[in-house]
């Protein structure tokens, strides 16, 4: 028998609140996961106060300041450079992090629900449900982005829900063949079958076999996909489809700002690097998170590990 | 008696995929301001309308469609004036080769260095790979492609700066192109990996005498393969669907392009014939996939 | 030897190489003046018409034109040039398996036959009295009576100095010189087209010595003063107003419009060298007044017109959408951006909505899908026919099919100076441009556009206004 | 045999640690043994004391870094394998050192067929003159797996648990190792086959010398086996010595208490058999079929492999049926099916009237309720990810109205109690445990319900004596107090005679024989099961010897 005090009584201890700690003193441990951490938190207040703090800095046009470069004397509009109408960049990262947020996020998460779900439904049952699933998703994967995105333009007319309807539908496909994927294989797993004996229904067994197990590798794909969206939404906003004038998203800086890459490469640069940085954020946080999930390395994050 | 039952199906998606191309196309706006000058006359366009057949319900017009595919024609584009499957088998294998070379170089380079990140998570190697792979999945695709033929093109003038030719000419597509591939597959194989790495059959690898590489490879990675190789066909079927920036950029006459121009340009007869070759190497692909589960899964096969 | 030969990137491959279709700019650049010529040419500094094909010509009644051809003239085929090609070139203007964008851009409503006169002279009858036929046949490419006449060509056979020789789809087409041209043997023996979208890569090729010439790179790419030059490209941008909608029937709300815009401190957006415009078409063209003075930048007086028209009960805070157009030239939507603070700050209340190009377009052309709301339409024109003829009827005129204009006086004068030649063409073209322009404000005038071109250093070539629809080969030296 | 004064095998003064939730916890303390060549080992031991781990220390398989050892040395003949650098250390495992694992079920890598996973021993340690094909099929000829040609090519979930067991034995053995470490190699073999397979270790002993260090908790293994053993308790060793010596005189007061178990299984009736019960039957099985599709290799057309043929029984409430049987006679798949797992081929199982395998929707979830199964593969039907507390409540969990959620807590911790586990372990996840804490913690899964019915698929083959005993007498309980009843997978003989009534012996798929406990042993009529009868038994100069010092 191991050698444990256990001059604390654990029963003591409610069950809940044991669960939270050990993931923040987990978050404490990584000092990356931390650091991420820390930065969302700040791109979410940026999203919700600094954009409206900040509103008018970013629209003001301002051509003496035009491509100016990145200087410590203007003031901190300026701390990163102008843009191609000489608004502050720095002020335009700020506002522009509530709409590319929002969208980025809502396309993300609706994506990766709606493919999750139908994901799931389409590996537990084999038969028509399944088929039907399945083969829509092939259509999906077939049907060119642009032409959805044209498509629902015409049909639906431009308009935030659109556009994220738009992008949603075309990542659909990656998230629901994984889930289904990987719920051919876990389904098979003898836990699942005990929890069955044990009356488990089917979204039981869903719910706290295959999604605990899954949730980890759609978390890692989302959030690399946080990115190519951004970069899709600005893409689409030459076709009119996308965020119209005067709202923004990064994207759209990037993508207005790719003219001026030979001369002013810190117009695409900030928004390039604000894109990534979120996107990395999400990434090692979905990493520690898989990391703390994962019963054999769970250890790292204990009293006594490394 | 599956695979045949699983192409049956796949050839009712294609057929749907066609149908929804075709109407839905139809649906993004008349083609004649784009084909005729900006000064046409109205009767111009229904001149216009009249000899490509857009004046016949939509109906009438699929069923043409069809019967002529029926007869290996498959339209006639209204832009080059030549048949439009000409134009998609000519830019199709392009896109192949791109792809091909592509995928196979981030997923083997995936595969070895997600692995390797798995092995010590939050190592070194864990670090490194995960924050470059990510940076450069998360980069803007044109910014990294421009900025890469400003730097290895002009400045230090060592490669091509587009265009099609020999190695060097590939250098720069591949990179831009594998980036988010890489940093995707790079992560999907770390977590997938992480978990296979302390499967107990893995000590029972070490207890057989296997090396430390022969572990990771042959018995975790053949574990990790459902997410992916789903995840690398999901990659495959978008650069099938053609790397537009890449192709644009760097001169590469492939797909992407030629499809994007022909919506742009709602020339219908290109916009369906592309979909109709890159759908079926996307649907091959995906038989492909759902067999390799089973391969690499007895336990999928079962079901 | 291999020093003459050259490589050009253009920003797009061209759909074919139909000479019918030669307007589209795309195939003119590899087809005009290298593979077809036309009878007459436009010289592009003075803006006269002067021979090519044919050598001279006359009036013989108000639509009847005769033309004598150059003889000892041979396609590349070697059919001889004669009145029997001359015909046939026409005829593939006639041709309705495919557009022929030539015929409907410039002679829309026209119709032109060709009689034999001898082997070496033709008369050309136009359907309606056409005084500047000389300068519409300008257009029209002389292909070989070969020419299959079934689908666009690929092959295009013509009396140029330059042959067709091959074309990689996707790649590259490549031209190679004719030893038995009619003209002076040009010194470029072979050159081919390639075509990249990017241009900073176009600029990068020809910086790396992997092209001599880059077609229309963009002004932030025109870094090196040795190599890029800079050209007026005959393109005039605007906003095309609805004229017939609330706020924007108003004429004050349309000077306003125009007034409490400092285009002069936004040019750098499309380019430093652009001039503004105050009408339509280019200098050199018959009908351009060069004494329109441009509205003054003057956001008080602006705001002023506006309080004025709102006592009046003119729904001035009524959202005015722009419809406009990535792309359309570079800096588009930086541009609309722009003008949409300045008008903010004069209390206007402007809205931008993007569209791809299909779309856009749906809103040049009559019949207008949103009559009733109040439009600015972003729009960019080219008029490199030297006539404004060209330009003022769709444009203006109460029936042109672009118009968003209904005023009588604009359509009689229009009228008049079609009917008219010399003196009296010119003034009535220059009086309908006042009116538009003081009296009605009809449009809010950008500028004259200018282009920017990469030349390498191993040839010695201008580009000129005409450069972006037709590069001549024939014309570049090698640089000792 | 201990002549070689050098010790092949030396282990001293190994301290183990683990980091958990709790901090760092010590599973092994200050163990030290010797084995010599031509030897067998026995380590004796309570359930968790280390066994395992002390053998994954000598295999280098621990989970490192979570595990370390902290101290002591492992010595194979002159090379200290600690100190080895990793290639050299990795190239004796296999070849030198083979290993058993504990859990059969979990340590196959279910995407390699079997015959590809003994083979690649060979591969790996790639040695002229053996060819890996014809030793593969020979190795699985050996150790009983029937049609090995054919068989070789299966995946390992088509194999029972037995079959996998050996799957793993003749892995271990491809090579001949100088030392086969075997962690409790016989937990999931029926009587003739566990003999069969310890006769096979017995021979190759005597063919090459090797040293078998063995870890059981079956005392007639150790008896047939052993030379010398060890008993650890706690992580350390309390007692070493030759078994005879141990078992004529046992120092260690847990020694005494794991071997007064023995008399009670030659003789004692624990259970305390309730008269069979009138009135209706609990469940009544008639006639199951089950036959599996193979896949024959590439895309060919499906073999239909018949897994149960015929199979038929009555259980009365309150009664325990014991099914003993062939490994691969269909056991396991007989329970799958009776939960409702697995599609049956054709039959009837009747429950409370009803057809089991016709439930649906309020009647299904209330069989569910009342019928409780314990699985033979304790670490597969343990969600890795989840506590052990959200395991026991998981059934709390589906049932939510037999008890109010504040109450779970205090039942898991007081269920895990009751199997002799400490309260302190709920928030440990399974792999944390040992091969027997787990089975003992599916053992109070299956009892949070107070169900009817538990099925047991060997649901103690991995404890040790004592503990063994203190589960049956727990489950005993539970049967007079509340009137359960079991279906009691076994191949241990003594267990069933004790705690079933009737008995259910199977061969093949099929029922060969079948009746009350005691007229089955007095007088077994099929040859089979004669057979299995007199393969048990612990050696009469154990039970002597231990009889003489107990009293
Ligand atoms: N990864 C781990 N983390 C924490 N504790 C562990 C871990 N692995 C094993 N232990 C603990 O170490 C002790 C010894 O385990 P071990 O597996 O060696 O037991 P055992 O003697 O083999 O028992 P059994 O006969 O039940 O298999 C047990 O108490 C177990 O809970
Ligand atoms: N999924 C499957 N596919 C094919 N055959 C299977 C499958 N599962 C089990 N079998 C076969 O069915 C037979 C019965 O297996 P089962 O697991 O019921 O045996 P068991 O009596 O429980 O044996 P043990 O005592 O060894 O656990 C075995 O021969 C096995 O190979
Ligand atoms: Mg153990
Ligand atoms: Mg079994
Ligand atoms: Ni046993």
């Amino acid at each position: 028998m191991s050698q444990i005090d256990h001059s604390s009584t654990p029963l003591a201890r409610p069950a809940k609140g044991r669960g939270t700690m050990r993931i923040l003193r987990a978050l404490v441990q990584d000092r990356a996961a931390m650091i991420a951490a820390c930065f969302l938190v700040l791109l979410i207040l940026s999203a919700t106060l600094g954009a409206s703090l900040l509103a008018s800095h970013a629209s003001g046009v301002n051509m003496a300041m035009r491509n100016a470069p990145p200087q410590l004397s203007g003031g901190w509009a300026y701390l990163l450079g102008g843009d191609n109408l000489g608004r502050s960049l720095l002020a335009r990262l700020v506002v522009g992090s509530r709409t590319t947020l929002g969208i980025a996020a809502s396309a993300v998460i609706c994506s990766m629900v709606i493919g999750a779900t139908l994901g799931l439904i389409a590996g537990l049952r084999s038969g028509i449900v399944g088929d039907v699933i399945m083969r829509v998703t092939d259509v999906i994967m077939s049907f060119p982005a642009l032409l959805t995105a044209l498509i629902v333009l015409y049909l639906l007319g431009p308009s935030v829900a659109n556009l994220v309807l738009v992008l949603a539908i075309t990542r659909i496909p990656v998230y629901l063949r994984t889930v289904r994927a990987e719920v051919l294989e876990i389904r098979r797993r003898p836990f699942v079958n005990a929890a069955r004996s044990m009356g488990a229904s089917e979204f039981w067994v869903v719910r706290h076999h295959l999604l605990p197990l899954i949730l980890p590798t759609l978390l890692t794909i989302a959030s690399v996909d946080f990115a190519a969206v951004i970069i899709a939404e600005s893409g689409l906003s030459f076709l009119g489809l996308g965020i119209q004038p005067p709202t923004f998203t990064w994207g759209a800086m990037v993508a207005t700002g790719r003219a001026y890459l030979t001369q002013a490469w810190w117009v695409t640069f900030f928004p390039g690097l604000a894109i990534m940085l979120t996107t990395l954020s999400l990434t090692l946080l979905s990493n520690w998170l898989r990391l703390v999930t994962d019963p054999n390395q769970r250890w790292r994050f204990a009293k006594g590990g490394k | 008696m599956a695979i045949f039952r699983r192409s049956f199906l796949t050839l009712v998606s294609l057929l749907v995929l066609l149908i929804l191309v075709f109407f839905l196309s139809r649906l993004t706006g008349d083609p004649s301001y784009l084909f005729l000058p900006v000064n046409a006359t109205p009767e111009a366009r229904a001149a216009f309308a009249q000899a490509n057949g857009f004046d016949q319900p939509l109906v009438t017009q699929f069923i043409t469609y069809v019967q002529n595919m029926l007869t290996g024609d498959f339209g006639t584009s209204l832009r080059q004036q030549r048949p439009a499957i000409d134009i998609a088998l000519e830019a199709f294998p392009i896109t192949l080769k791109l792809a091909g070379v592509t995928l196979a170089i981030a997923i083997a380079g995936a595969l070895v260095m997600g692995s390797l990140a798995a092995w010590k998570p939050r190592g070194l190697v864990d670090r490194t790979v995960g924050l470059t792979s990510l940076a450069g999945a998360s980069a803007p695709d044109f910014w990294v492609a421009i900025t890469l033929v400003l730097i290895f093109s002009v400045s230090l003038g060592i490669l091509p700066t587009s265009g099609m030719g020999g190695i060097a000419y590939w250098i720069l597509p591949v990179i831009v192109l594998g980036l988010r591939p890489f940093g995707l597959l790079v992560q999907v194989v770390r977590g997938a990996m992480i978990a296979a790495l302390s499967s107990p059959y893995v000590k029972t690898a070490r207890a057989k005498g296997a090396s430390e590489t022969r572990v990771i490879f042959v018995h975790a990675l053949r574990n990790s393969m459902l997410p992916v190789i789903t995840v690398a066909g999901d990659i495959a079927a978008s650069l099938m669907n053609g790397a537009v920036i890449v192709e644009t950029i760097f001169g590469w006459p492939g797909i992407g392009g030629v499809m994007i121009n022909a919506i742009l340009q709602r020339d219908f007869a290109v916009i369906q014939a592309t979909i109709l070759v890159t759908a079926i190497a996307i649907l091959i692909l995906n038989i492909v996939v759902d067999l390799l589960y089973g391969v690499l899964d007895p336990r999928v096969r079962a079901a | 030897q291999d020093a003459a030969k050259i490589t050009i990137v253009l920003p797009e491959e061209p759909p074919s190489l139909e000479p019918c279709d030669a307007k589209h700019s795309s195939i003119g650049r590899v087809v005009i003046r290298n593979i077809t010529e036309p009878l007459t040419m436009l010289d592009p500094q003075s803006g006269e018409v002067v021979p090519m094909l044919a050598t001279e010509w006359q009036q013989v009644d108000a639509d009847t034109w005769r033309f004598k051809l150059r003889q000892g003239v041979t396609f590349s085929d070697g059919t001889p040039f004669d009145a029997k090609a001359v015909i046939a070139a026409f005829k593939r203007l006639d041709r309705t398996d495919v557009v022929c964008n030539t015929k409907q851009q410039t002679m829309g409503g026209v119709d032109l036959t060709v009689t034999e006169i001898d082997p070496h002279e033709v008369e050309i009858t136009s359907s309606k009295p056409s005084p500047i036929l000389p300068t519409m046949i300008t257009v029209v490419q002389m292909s070989a009576p070969s020419m299959d006449m079934n689908g666009a060509s690929r092959q295009p056979v013509g009396t140029g100095p330059y042959k067709f020789q091959s074309w990689q789809p996707g790649q590259q087409i490549t031209l190679a010189r004719r030893d038995d041209y009619w003209g002076d043997a040009p010194v470029i023996t072979d050159a081919s087209f390639v075509w990249r979208s990017e241009s900073a890569v176009r600029a990068a090729m020809v910086a790396q010595g992997e092209a001599d010439v880059a077609l229309i790179i963009a002004e932030t790419d025109a870094t090196d003063p040795k190599m890029d030059y800079a050209y007026p490209n005959g393109e005039t941008t605007r906003l095309r107003i609805a004229t017939n909608v609330p706020p924007l029937n108003d004429v004050r709300v349309r000077k306003a419009l125009n007034m409490a815009l400092d285009l002069d401190a936004l040019k750098p957006i499309v380019g430093d060298e652009v001039t503004r415009a105050e009408q339509l078409v280019p200098q050199n063209t018959d009908g351009f007044d060069a004494g329109l003075k441009p509205y003054p930048y003057d956001p008080a007086g602006a705001r002023a017109l506006l309080d004025e028209a709102r006592a009046e009960g003119v729904p001035v805070d009524t959202q005015i959408d722009i419809i406009g157009r990535d792309g359309i030239y570079v800096g588009a939507a930086e541009m609309l951006q722009a003008m949409q603070a300045m008008w903010a700050e004069v209390g206007l209340n402007v809205n931008i909505r993007m569209f791809d190009t299909g779309n856009w377009l749906r809103y040049q052309n009559r019949p207008f899908p949103e009559p009733d709301a109040p439009l600015l339409g972003q729009d960019q024109h080219d008029n490199l026919l030297g006539d404004a003829s060209f330009t003022l009827f769709n444009k203006y005129h109460s029936n042109g099919v672009n118009s968003m204009l209904w005023d009588d006086q604009v359509d009689q004068l229009i009228i008049k100076g079609e009917n008219a030649t010399g003196a009296e063409r010119t003034q009535a073209f220059q009086q309908a441009f006042r009116r538009i322009h003081d009296d009605l404000a009809a449009d809010i005038f950008m500028y004259h556009m200018v282009g920017y071109t990469r030349v390498g250093p191993r040839i010695d070539w201008k580009p000129t206004i005409a450069t972006n629809s037709e590069i001549a080969i024939s014309e570049m030296k090698l640089a000792k | 045999m201990a002549s070689d004064p050098t010790p092949l095998l030396r282990v001293e003064g190994l301290r183990v640690s683990f980091t958990s939730d709790d901090g760092r916890v010590t599973a092994v303390e200050d163990v030290g043994f010797d084995i010599m060549r031509g030897e067998t080992l026995v380590i004796l031991g309570e359930s968790g004391s280390g066994k395992s781990v002390s053998a994954s220390v000598i295999m280098d398989i621990l989970d490192r870094p979570a595990g370390r050892v902290e101290a002591g040395r492992v010595r194979l003949g002159d090379t200290d394998l600690l100190a080895l650098p990793r290639a050299k250390r990795r190239a004796i495992n296999g070849a030198r050192l083979a290993m058993i694992f504990q859990d059969p079920l979990s340590y196959l890598n279910p995407a390699y067929s079997i015959g590809w996973q003994i083979a690649e021993t060979l591969r790996i340690h790639a040695t002229p003159g053996i060819n890996p094909k014809a030793r593969t099929v020979e190795l699985l000829t050996r150790v009983g797996i029937p049609d090995p040609e054919q068989r070789q090519h299966w995946f390992p979930h088509q194999f029972s648990g037995g079959q996998r067991q050996r799957v793993m034995i003749a892995m271990a053995l491809a090579l001949s190792p100088e030392l086969l470490i075997a962690d409790e190699p016989t937990t999931a073999l029926d009587v003739t086959v566990q003999r069969q397979i310890l006769d096979l270790l017995k021979e190759l002993q005597a063919e090459t010398g090797m040293s078998i260090l063995m870890i059981t908790h079956d005392l007639s293994v150790a008896a047939r086996m052993a030379d010398r053993a060890i008993v650890m308790r706690r992580g350390r060793v309390v007692e070493t010595g030759r078994l005879d010596r141990i078992a004529a005189s046992p120092s260690h007061p847990y020694t005494r208490e794991l071997l007064s178990a023995i008399p009670r299984l030659e003789s004692d009736k624990r259970g305390g058999k309730s008269p069979t019960t009138d009135g209706p039957p609990l469940l009544e099985v008639r006639d199951l079929c089950k036959d599996y599709h193979v896949a024959g290799r590439g895309f060919g057309s499906a073999r239909a492999m018949r897994a149960l043929n015929g199979v038929g029984f009555t259980l009365m409430p309150g009664t325990v049926l014991g099914v003993v049987g062939e490994s691969g006679s269909g056991k396991s798949t007989l329970a799958r099916v009776l939960m409702r797992l697995e599609s049956v081929t054709s039959g009837q199982a009747l429950y409370g009237g009803q057809d089991i395998l016709k439930l649906q929707g309020s009647a299904l979830n209330r069989f569910r309720r009342e019928v409780q199964m314990v699985f033979q593969d304790p670490f597969g039907s343990l969600n890795p990810t989840m506590e052990i507390e959200r395991i026991i409540c998981e059934p709390l969990a589906l049932h939510p109205d037999i008890l109010p959620r504040r109450q779970w807590r205090d039942r898991a911790a007081e269920l895990l109690e009751m199997v002799g586990l400490e309260p302190a372990h709920l928030s440990r996840l399974p792999h944390q445990f040992s091969g027997g804490q787990r089975q003992r913690i599916a053992i109070a899964r299956a009892l949070a319900l107070n169900p009817r019915l538990i099925i047991c698929d060997e649901a103690v083959s991995a404890l040790d004596v004592s503990i063994q005993a203190q589960v049956i007498e727990l489950l005993a309980d539970l049967r007079r107090k509340l009137g359960l009843s079991f279906i009691f997978i076994t191949h241990d003989l003594p267990v069933v005679r004790s705690f079933a009534d009737d008995i259910l012996v199977m061969k093949g798929g099929a029922v060969v024989e079948a009746g009350d406990t005691d007229t089955l042993f007095a007088n077994p009529s099929h040859p089979y099961t004669r057979d299995l009868l007199s393969a048990s038994a612990i050696p009469e100069w154990m039970s002597q010897a231990v009889r003489a010092s107990i009293a």
